[in-house]
């Protein structure tokens, strides 16, 4: 394709950045998805302001999307780009930092004028200034160029024309690191199809931006990155967010029950909404409630009725649903709530990520009410946690979280997608007839009688005769489900629902420790697997030994947790909150278990777990 | 589940199992569960549980396709007390879990209960979304104006003035008519009965189990112990003729026994009135009014709700508004359906499949 | 503090200090704070912001003395922009938070901005509990009938048939008539204005602020981004007076330009229609409506509510109801003060000791 | 005053028992004012069904009133009744598993007909077939002899009269113990002042009761209580209810503040706003709310407008409150929240007794956003913590947590009540200028601005010109408290707030450890005060050691806290619930604290913990 000399790299990490109405999270997608065609492995981090749109060149209207690639498995969307295409003085000031010596930044020269300088409070321009004296800047007139490529656009304003500069900017990108632009060019007919102009006009920026590397002489040369060792299998990318939509319908059609969803929007957990609503075809049932009390309302309800019932939100969101999960744990029926977390306390920082919801997950609501905690430490790894969420719900008759975060959300990875019928099979029966005698002989049914091994109570839904019940909140006698203010049956009732949590059946823990021979440990759970996972082969490549686990249970926790902790002489556990996971160790196992914590609303750089890591072996040994 | 008929009005029960024509006629027995009531005595509860267990089995549904759902409060006991299926909730969010309960499952006879507290106070939003929605579902709310459950607050349609454990120099709150409320909620189906006019009741009851869409009966009910007599010169018979107003579809609104009876006209103004029967005849003093619950505009049955006053001077009882639009939960199964059929039938492993690989993949070998 | 005389009509600001009469007179730029506004180009919530800065300093009021208190949604960033206090609280929970500032603190302008998902959603139960009460507070709520933060989900005002990001099918949900519902909650202030129309839009605010009770003012604000042309109809100049319905007190109710007009008149059925200015003339086709806002039935009020239709044909915009009804917070305030001043004054440490040894202590010596 | 013998006994427990609609609260109450007045220590357990009135005569209708007297001080209601009175044959079973043998039971004898005794299953009749040969039983035919005493009274009905017989059992119960009926007399006068007829008939059953123990044979003799031996003070008997309503006032009165109410009623906690709207003279003001959202929010406003907002909830109403507290946290306001615990999950045992809401209180919200919780012991000490809570929370501008449970809130104590002037001084400054200058060198104010020991943001109040200002629940800029998206900004201010929690000074953990070598250390919160001084007494009383500790404070902890808790051998923590004072203690000190739980809706017993105790120490010899 190119002309010019073409270096081979193993793995590139490229940020986008410029306004909130720039385009770069599309741009990003984009990039995105022809990198996973290509074969390449990756991870994705989008951040964006909390508005919508603020206003044009400032600070806090920095949109920005990050995307690691490699020819080898990615495990982080990467600490530090090696690519930063700066659209204009804002997205230069707010990622600069980030970036480090000797990366190279594309910048917009167009939008550096004075006007926009001062609005980020630059005196001088930084791209002639010798402020950039340490990167290699390639400084492109984007907007003018891309408006002069569409010259011909006569039906076009100037305005719309300025728009297409995103493409531009791909087509750039595309050619530097060789990466084909046709899944780009089938998604613009797909988005523009009934705007001819303006897609003929987006393809041609997109060719223009390609070209301009081509032909300039300002890019030297082209590099490629070979697709990654990958096992066989087919595969598409995904955000968290998608493969747990796709997770909960997989996990209804293999339970053949409709699934049901209340829920009330709320960042970043609404494209879960928005992912389902789309899927009636599937017999998906979404309905958009008025705020999350009625959202998780409606789940129970479906759930009463014999639906997969399932609520979607994030941690305020949870805060207001906690009254109807006690509910839900005082009535035992199924239901799943998704809380994908994000920067607290109150409405915090909407759309970024942390993992500070998992003591409100255990500890939320009145009384003793536990409930199951399942986290996906991935983006694709939100599809089987999804499933096994279902799983618990129906096997156990009870709420489940699932706690994800804007991280695992908006992240994106290549998916191995699984075959349908390889999917665990979650079949369930509901109760269809009655299962005791009374006192004079007569069938009669006992909505609380449970089953030996699970401790699960029988699942009658309405509509199946001579079952006819009536369960509620207060509390129910043993096996007749009778409202009962019996000290002692609260006791026994009390210690039942505890024991039917604790009894749930999950897998062990696995440690990943190569060498055999570590003595510190690094434990973590949900998104923060991919910087551990990275941090660890990082202190491993320089010789020396550290083992690795990661909890996908948080309630219970695996049988074997307290023997794998007590055989490390330091357990590490690396948390985006104040160490919430940390203290639930301690008090179960007694085992000092430290606490590496940021609450910075962005994951773990790798270079920050490894240091942490470095300096516990150094004091250890 | 059989698919409905949009065309309308389709009654509110059309799809729920009805028993087969030869089947025995239900009792009220078969309908009262074998738990112990546990009101006070001389509760107004009471008489609304007897009079639904009695006219239950007047629906001929099977028993297994009733469910109701409830609050919590005194009345939001009701459930237990029933043989069929129930679910005694959380307080306020009753209308929420029938909801997600009726729109996923079509087959099913849906009855909320709550009370003056659970349904106007905590779960006021509640209750004006499955309204406006118009979930196809009865709601019946025990109005004691006061919380009695927790031995007795004022409630958001307390008297100004009352005084009450909370309010010990009267309550200052305004109070809410459920009735305007819920017709400024968009409500299709609006009924007020008297705890104690069991027939009146019955027939109310009947036509909002029927009415496909949320109906909801405010239903006045004595408290004995916390609020007694709050209805009293409703139930007083000697005052109960020239206070209640009857609102019958097609006929004049009328007040008072034989002989003193007033009629209801609009004036040219707009604002409507009572006047002797002798002078509204004359037809001057402006257009007698007829009811009529099913005019599109709820505007005539919201100027109905307005004769009631804090001192029940006249109380307007019966259907206020019955109209017929399009209910949530038909709408929604039906996009569902519609996107299923449309596919030519449920989604298989292999659509499934389909589904997940989404549109964009690549294979690795 | 001072007291309030409780002859009635009151101003809502008549406790508020003003500025004296000698002071410099205020201007927008002091009502403007430092921060950054945030909201996308071209977004209704910048003219609305605008006229607000523009207009407060017309009420003469201490500037301290104002607060805003919001909700969230793109609208409920309003306060940050504006140099006075300012409370951003939580989703749907505005109207509550201002209820406890507004009762503990008469000395303070209270002011709500809220969005159509924040006011009637999330927060409906808060906004009619707070109409029903009356407690005195200004509550602005910027309707464009979408969510706007979370990026374009349907609204409790949205259009059946709305696609949106959680509507891909067309929403099903059949929306609130925010001024029907306000009247069925028992609003003594209800007014609707377009964010395009800063005269009429500033004559409501001031009697909004005017207003002594909780006054709602709902305004049409486009969403660029997400719902753009939601209400093009009526802004487009070619269409807007054929559909704009503009209420002044003591007016016929007309539509449609000079030469076209429509006046309303009710019929002998108590429908309301729009008819040519010549036929009403005649009288034959029913009484020509005069708009009064001040009546005490609310009846006509909610009826010119319903001229409104979801193709916008007739839109009233204006103040629809606005009367004088005690207000909370003042009877709140009173029945403190009552039993304070017939103690003969605040309790001193004498009456604290009383009050903890009680009626019925002994001593130990 | 008597002619038959009077012995002289140390304690009594007596419990009066009947059906809901026989006024056994009422008649425990006054029993209870006219014991305080005599100057014994006593303690009181009533313990009542869910349902206002349930069905006459069946189990669930069973209300029941325990008192506790001495003549020394008593730390519990007892665990078994001396005394039992029976007003139906539903109220003897119910209470009867309670009676130790060799106990007087005193039982209505009217009531026991065929159809009350069927009403509870009983086939013969428990008074005369034997059931209760080992007890003392009298049985009286205490309607009728109190209708009878009635005659006179043409203008009653047989009901009325019928209704009068709890009076009868007063007076009779007054004889038995020695106690004056004045106090009663009174009452009734106040009460029944409208209705003299009703007031005569009352006072007149009340003597009839008294003198039917002096005159019927069946009654031998009569007892005294000697009054306790208390510190030297004005007395008057408390609810925890009551307390916690004056503590709030009184501290409102020592800060100069306003005292705002918003709540929305349940049980147990709605006593409280009865109280307080009862207290407008004090310039109280409360506002009963649409639901607990509004009841907090109501609070929080006018807390910003710069009063003492409070919130009075039970768990479910905490579960809904759970954001607008974290908005709190965020905004850093001063708020109580007070938590009347009661039996849980969902609705629970609305009446009962429990302690399982402090995870709830501890975590229950999104994002990291701790706040501090006190817990008061008994019900007098109610008054005390409300006073310390108000104190923290305008000195730290923080919501706090005031943990009372069921049993507090309606278990009542003699009270030495405190003169005003010896109350702490809670008087807090507002702001009311600037405290910064801009880069300009204007003066400018910065609401997070914080102080340098409490790190408490100042406190500006509307209405103070010159600091207009704007808050909100998005995170806020250290100092500036603009909007701030920073990443490490949002890290620093998650510490600080975390860190104004932990720095909130609390007093020292205080060892109650006479004999000085004591090896097990019994650590308790709450309303478990009573029981636990009751089990170390007794286990001392039999000449062992054992070391005994209370938390007031549950966040922070004392700082001594770790300390006492590694001096100890083993250390056992009693809780009525699954353990979570104890989760929490081993998570921090890495100390095995023992749990002792009991979920049944009740206090636990003396001799339940003694037995416990004297366990542990076995176990350690
Ligand atoms: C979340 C929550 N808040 C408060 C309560 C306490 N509560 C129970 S019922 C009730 C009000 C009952 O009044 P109403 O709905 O009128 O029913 P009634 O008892 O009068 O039939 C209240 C406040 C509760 N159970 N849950
Ligand atoms: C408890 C809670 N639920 C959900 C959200 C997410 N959320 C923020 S604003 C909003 C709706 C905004 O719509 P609207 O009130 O109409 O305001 P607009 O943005 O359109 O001005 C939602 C759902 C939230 N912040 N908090
Ligand atoms: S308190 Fe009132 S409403 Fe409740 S059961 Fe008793 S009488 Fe009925
Ligand atoms: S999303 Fe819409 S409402 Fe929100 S700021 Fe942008 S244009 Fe305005
Ligand atoms: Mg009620
Ligand atoms: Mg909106």
């Amino acid at each position: 394709m190119s002309s010019k000399t073409v270096q081979a790299l193993d793995r590139v990490v490229i940020r986008f950045a410029g306004d909130s109405g720039d385009g770069m999270q599309l741009t990003g997608d984009r990039f995105t998805s022809d990198t996973a065609a290509l074969g390449n492995d990756l991870s994705t981090l989008p951040n964006f302001p909390a508005e919508i749109r603020a206003p044009q060149g400032t600070l806090p209207g920095v949109s920005s999307f990050q995307l690691h690639f490699a020819d080898h498995d990615v495990l982080t969307p990467g600490d530090a780009p090696d690519v930063l295409v700066a659209m204009n003085p804002a997205a230069l000031k707010a990622n600069l930092g980030d970036v480090p010596r000797g990366a190279t930044i594309i910048v917009n020269t167009d939008e550096f004028t004075s006007r926009n300088l001062a609005k980020v409070g630059y005196t001088t321009n930084p791209v002639d200034d010798g402020t950039l004296e340490s990167f290699h800047v390639h400084p492109v007139a984007l907007t003018s160029i891309t408006v002069e490529a569409l010259a011909g656009f006569d039906g076009l304003t100037r305005k719309e024309k300025e728009r297409a500069k995103n493409m531009f900017a791909l087509g750039l990108l595309s050619w530097m690191y060789t990466r084909p632009t046709t899944g780009t060019e089938a998604f613009l007919t797909k988005k523009f199809g009934a705007r001819p102009d303006i897609l003929a006009a987006n393809l041609a920026a997109l060719r223009a931006g390609w070209n301009y590397g081509e032909t300039t002489e300002d890019f030297a040369s082209s590099f490629v990155v070979a697709p990654a060792k990958m096992p066989p299998g087919t595969y598409r990318n995904v955000t968290g967010n998608t493969a747990l939509a796709l997770g909960l319908v997989a996990a209804a059609h293999r339970a053949s029950l409709p699934l049901v969803l209340g829920s009330y929007p709320i960042t970043p957990a609404s494209d879960i909404l928005h992912a389902l609503a789309a899927l009636k075809r599937h017999g998906v049932t979404t309905l958009q409630a008025e705020d999350e009390i009625a959202g998780i309302g409606i789940a129970l309800g479906a759930s009463f009725g014999g639906a997969i019932g399932v609520t979607t939100t994030s941690g305020p969101g949870v805060a207001l649903k906690s009254e109807t999960i006690g509910l839900a744990v005082s009535l035992e029926l199924p239901l799943i709530i998704v809380d994908v977390q994000r920067g607290g306390p109150s409405t915090g920082l909407p759309t970024k990520t942390e993992q500070a919801d998992l003591l409100q997950a255990m500890f939320g609501r009145n009384g003793e009410s536990p409930v199951p905690i399942i986290a996906p430490r991935t983006p694709a790894d939100c599809f089987s946690a999804a499933m096994d969420a279902v799983r618990i719900a129906t096997t156990y008759r009870t709420p489940v979280f699932l706690l994800s975060d804007g991280y695992l959300a908006n992240g994106s990875e290549p998916w191995s997608v699984p075959s349908v019928e390889e999917l665990p099979d979650l079949h369930v029966a509901f109760a269809s007839e009655p299962n005791a005698t009374d006192p004079k002989g007569e069938p009669v049914f006992h909505p609380f009688l449970r089953d030996e091994e699970t401790l699960a109570r029988p699942w009658a839904v309405p509509g199946t005769p001579g079952l006819e019940h009536r369960i509620g909140g207060i509390e129910k006698a043993d096996v007749t489900g009778n409202i009962s203010y019996d000290p002692d049956n609260h006791d026994l009732m009390t210690r039942l629902r505890q024991a039917k949590i604790d009894g749930i059946s999950v897998p062990h823990l696995e440690v990943d420790d190569p060498a055999g021979d570590a003595r510190v440990l690094v434990l973590g759970w949900g998104s923060t697997y991919g910087p551990i996972a990275a941090a660890t082969r990082v202190v491993r490549n320089s010789g020396r030994s550290v083992a690795r686990a990661h909890l996908r249970h948080l309630n219970p926790f695996p049988a074997n947790l307290g023997d794998v902790l007590r055989s490390y002489d330091r357990v590490v556990v690396p948390e985006m909150n104040l160490g919430q996971l940390a203290m639930l160790l301690r008090a179960e196992f007694l085992v000092d278990a430290r606490s590496h914590t940021s609450v910075r609303g962005l994951p773990f750089s790798t270079v920050e777990l490894a240091d942490v890591i470095s300096t516990t072996l150094e004091e250890l040994s | 589940m059989t698919t409905i008929d949009v065309g309308m009005p389709v009654s509110g029960l059309r799809s729920v199992p009805h028993l087969p024509q030869e089947a025995a006629k239900q009792t009220k027995r078969e309908f009262t569960s074998d738990q112990e009531v546990r009101w006070c005595p001389g509760c107004g509860d009471y008489v609304i549980l007897a009079a639904v267990q009695a006219f239950l089995p007047e629906l001929g549904l099977k028993r297994e396709n009733i469910v109701f759902v409830s609050g919590i409060g005194c009345s939001s006991r009701f459930p237990y007390y029933l043989d069929t299926y129930g679910l005694h909730s959380i307080h306020g969010r009753a209308p929420a879990i029938a909801t997600g309960l009726a729109t996923s499952r079509e087959d099913l006879s849906v009855w909320v209960v709550t009370g003056d507290g659970d349904a106007l106070s905590i779960g006021g939003n509640h209750l004006i979304h499955a309204l406006r929605r118009n979930v196809n579902m009865t709601i019946l709310l025990f109005n004691n104006q006061i919380y009695g459950l927790t031995k007795g607050q004022y409630s958001p349609t307390s008297r100004v003035g009352q005084v009450t454990k909370s309010t010990p120099a009267g309550s200052v709150d305004y109070p809410f008519n459920p009735v305007s409320l819920a017709l400024g909620a968009e409500a299709t189906f609006v009924a007020r009965a008297m705890e104690s006019d069991r027939a009146e009741l019955t027939t109310i009851l009947k036509a909002a189990a029927e009415h496909r869409g949320t109906a909801l009966v405010e239903i006045y009910q004595n408290c004995p112990i916390f609020n007694d007599g709050a209805f009293e010169v409703l139930k007083d018979r000697s005052q109960q003729e020239a206070r209640i107003v009857r609102l019958r579809s097609g006929e004049h609104v009328t007040v008072g026994a034989e002989g003193d009876r007033k009629v209801l006209v609009r004036k040219g103004s707009g604002v409507m009135k009572f006047i002797p029967e002798a002078e509204a005849a004359t037809g001057e003093s402006g257009a007698v009014v007829a009811h009529d619950p099913t005019l599109d505009d709820p505007s005539q049955a919201f100027q109905l709700s307005r004769l009631d006053t804090p001192e029940m001077t006249h109380v307007p009882m019966g259907i206020f508004r019955q109209v017929s639009r399009p209910t949530y939960d038909d709408l929604v199964r039906d996009q569902v359906r519609a996107a299923v059929d449309t596919a030519g039938g449920p989604a298989g492993d292999a659509e499934l499949g389909e589904l997940l690989r989404g549109r964009d993949t690549w294979t690795v070998e």
